[in-house]
């Protein structure tokens, strides 16, 4: 934010507001959720580390827009190759921020999005494949202001 | 000799008598190389919304001005004196010819549609360097513009100079303090998640130091950004920028 | 100083050289509070300029100068004035007065007449700065 | 002009068996719910389906959460395969649908 001064007044009442729900939320719940989502997507399945460059800056000047993208290493076969892209965070109320499956016809598992994170936490990318792996990569950012934070 | 030459051009661009440096300077790199970039900058469907404006209806924009691309430069040159002696900014002359020469009702400040054809006008004067006449007409304008600048302000009593000026390139927390240029408004401010013009950034400057907030295209904020653009002369637009 | 109802939140003091000698109102600071105070973004906000010894906190500004041994620097009655009022010191400081009340411009209606810190959230910090040695 | 708004960057052209990069933002606010105690709640509101077909099949599909940034932007890529049109279709909480599509000519 550019003028924190005094952040608690803001222009609209929506923005405003959001700074409470997140602020609200207890980081083990979070933890918690961010776990059983993991574990879910993983069906059992052991992650392996490697094979993901997620690009994804240390240090965000704002947690509303943090810009993450994701390549994948791949034959890129009928046979062997990406399936799915998962992003999750760990302290965020959501801890599945955003999936992308793709098909054999993608050419490649290379996606970007930006993504909302609400303070500093891990960001984990999962990728699926279609023979079965799991592939793991985890990366630390540091959130100078959080999103859901309005100060005019 | 020739590279000695270009230095000292580059000097002579960046560095003006007041230390001021170009907004994009205190950008991560991160987001200026979204700002350079139209397919990943939000701004720009801002910029495709408002050149639909420009040639939408019987009277549309184009129909006397043509191709918006005919706007290269304007932006470069407001805020600017009109023939009655009102100070307007690239909005308000806009609002100006909505209700004279289209016979519509204004859109309304910060409303979407200003907001959309203010920055596919601005757009088009990317690059070029800011160059806003301040004699004659404009010179009382600028000299309330100046004072406004240069006075404290609020419960904390802070002037736009005391940080823009005197602590540029310090840190407010994690923020960096920049020059305090006008030159990417309309802009995509991350904190916003939205389009917003320099007076709603103004507004939040109000805000920071407690003092009153003022009116979106009121005669402060407007004569506050006649002598931002002044102080900004030289360098180059950057509309629509990213802020944080 | 002006009298009245706006001035009504702010205590008198007595400015000796570069220093308010006697604690504002004859109370007690508390240092604890004090360091409470000196973090929270909503009131003194004073880590969105200066920075502190304390690992913990993260991106504190740098327009003012560190915190850290400002209890050796100076007393605690001349940490008294430059929390109060820093422009009786320096009329074009930056740091904005922390007690004080008249003079301003334009003050935004939901401060208006209310000091940023009240006497006892001074004295507080005050006794929390002079621990930073 | 609540209306959404996308804006779709990608080549007109691309040889066969070339992988296409393709980069999408869309205007829309992404709203997250808001239950907090005193104030009125609001419903989420967000595109939470993302699906590009290419000459009728499927190549790309995202789900999104309001976890994912305001105007939302996303690259992907496609193998350029035979000339013909790219359907994107973006699904809103509330049952609203928005469709855009581009042509893709592909050449030997």
């Amino acid at each position: 934010m550019s003028s924190p001064i005094s952040p608690r007044f803001a222009e609209t009442p929506r923005r405003a507001v959001l700074l409470l729900p997140l602020a609200a939320l207890p980081a083990r719940a979070q933890e918690e959720s961010f776990t059983a989502a993991e574990r879910a997507l993983l069906a059992g399945r052991v992650p392996v580390d490697g094979g993901i460059t997620l690009d994804i800056p240390t240090l965000s000047e704002n947690g509303n827009s943090v810009d993450l993208s994701v390549r994948v290493d791949s034959p890129w076969t009928l046979r062997d190759h990406v399936t799915a892209i998962h992003v999750l965070s760990e302290r965020n109320p959501v801890p599945r921020v955003a999936s992308f499956h793709l098909s054999h016809r993608a050419g490649r598992a290379e996606i970007a999005t930006r993504i909302r994170l609400a303070t500093t936490q891990q960001v984990t990318v999962l990728a699926e494949t279609s023979t079965g792996q799991v592939h793991r990569a985890a990366r630390e950012v540091i959130v100078i202001l959080g999103a859901c934070v309005e100060g005019g | 000799m020739k590279r000695a030459a270009a230095a000292l051009l580059c000097c002579m661009g960046l560095a003006q008598a007041d230390g001021v440096r170009p907004a994009r300077d205190f950008l991560s790199p991160e987001l200026r190389a979204q700002q350079d970039d139209p397919s990943r900058h939000p701004g720009w469907l801002w910029v495709d919304e408002g050149e639909a404006l420009w040639r939408a209806g019987e009277r549309s924009c184009q129909s006397c001005h043509g191709d918006v691309a005919a706007m290269a430069g304007v932006a470069a040159r407001y805020p600017a004196v009109a023939a009655d002696g009102a100070l307007l900014n690239l909005e308000l002359r806009i609002e100006r010819c909505r209700e004279e020469q289209q016979g519509a009702p204004r859109f309304g400040y910060e409303s979407q549609a200003l907001l959309s054809l203010t920055a596919a006008i601005a757009q088009r004067s990317r690059g070029l360097a800011m160059s806003v006449p301040v004699d004659g007409a404009a010179a009382p304008f600028l000299e309330r513009g100046r004072e406004f600048y240069a006075t404290r302000q609020g419960q904390l009593n802070l002037s736009c100079g005391q940080c823009h000026d005197e602590n540029a390139g310090r840190r407010l927390r994690g923020d960096v303090i920049s020059s305090g240029i006008g030159t990417g408004y309309p802009a995509y401010r991350l904190e916003w998640n939205t389009l917003g013009s320099l007076h709603r950034r103004l507004r939040a400057c109000s805000l920071g130091v407690r003092a009153e907030q003022l009116p979106l295209g009121g005669a402060d904020y407007l004569a506050l950004e006649l002598y931002l653009a002044h102080r900004a002369r030289g360098m180059p637009m950057e509309a629509p920028g990213i802020r944080r | 100083m002006l009298a009245g109802a706006a001035a009504a939140q702010t205590m008198p003091f007595v400015v000796q050289g570069d220093a308010i000698e006697a604690p504002l109102a004859g109370l007690l600071g508390d240092a604890a509070r004090g360091g409470a105070v000196v973090r929270n973004r909503e009131s003194a906000n004073c880590l969105i300029c200066h920075s502190i010894p304390d690992a913990r906190e993260r991106f504190m500004g740098d327009v003012g100068p560190p915190l850290e041994g400002v209890g050796s620097r100076l007393s605690q009655g001349q940490i008294r004035l430059r929390v109060v009022d820093p422009t009786l010191l320096h009329p074009a400081s930056v740091m904005p007065a922390y007690h004080r009340v008249e003079g301003f411009t334009r003050v935004d209606p939901r401060f208006r007449g209310r000091p940023v810190l009240t006497a006892q959230e001074v004295e507080d910090v005050v006794a929390y700065l002079a621990t930073l040695r | 002009m609540t209306d959404f708004t996308a804006r779709i960057t990608m080549p007109e052209t691309a040889r066969r068996g070339d992988v296409v990069p393709i980069r999408v933002i869309i205007r829309h606010p992404m709203e997250r719910e808001i239950t907090a105690e005193g104030l009125t709640p609001l419903p989420r509101r967000i595109i939470h389906s993302f699906r590009v077909t290419y000459a009728g099949e499927e190549v790309f599909r995202m789900a999104l959460s309001a976890g994912v940034t305001a105007n939302p932007y996303v690259a992907f890529t496609t193998i350029a395969t035979e000339t013909g049109t790219l359907h994107f279709e973006w699904l809103e909480d509330g049952g609203a649908v928005h469709r855009r599509e581009a042509r893709l000519v592909v050449t030997a």
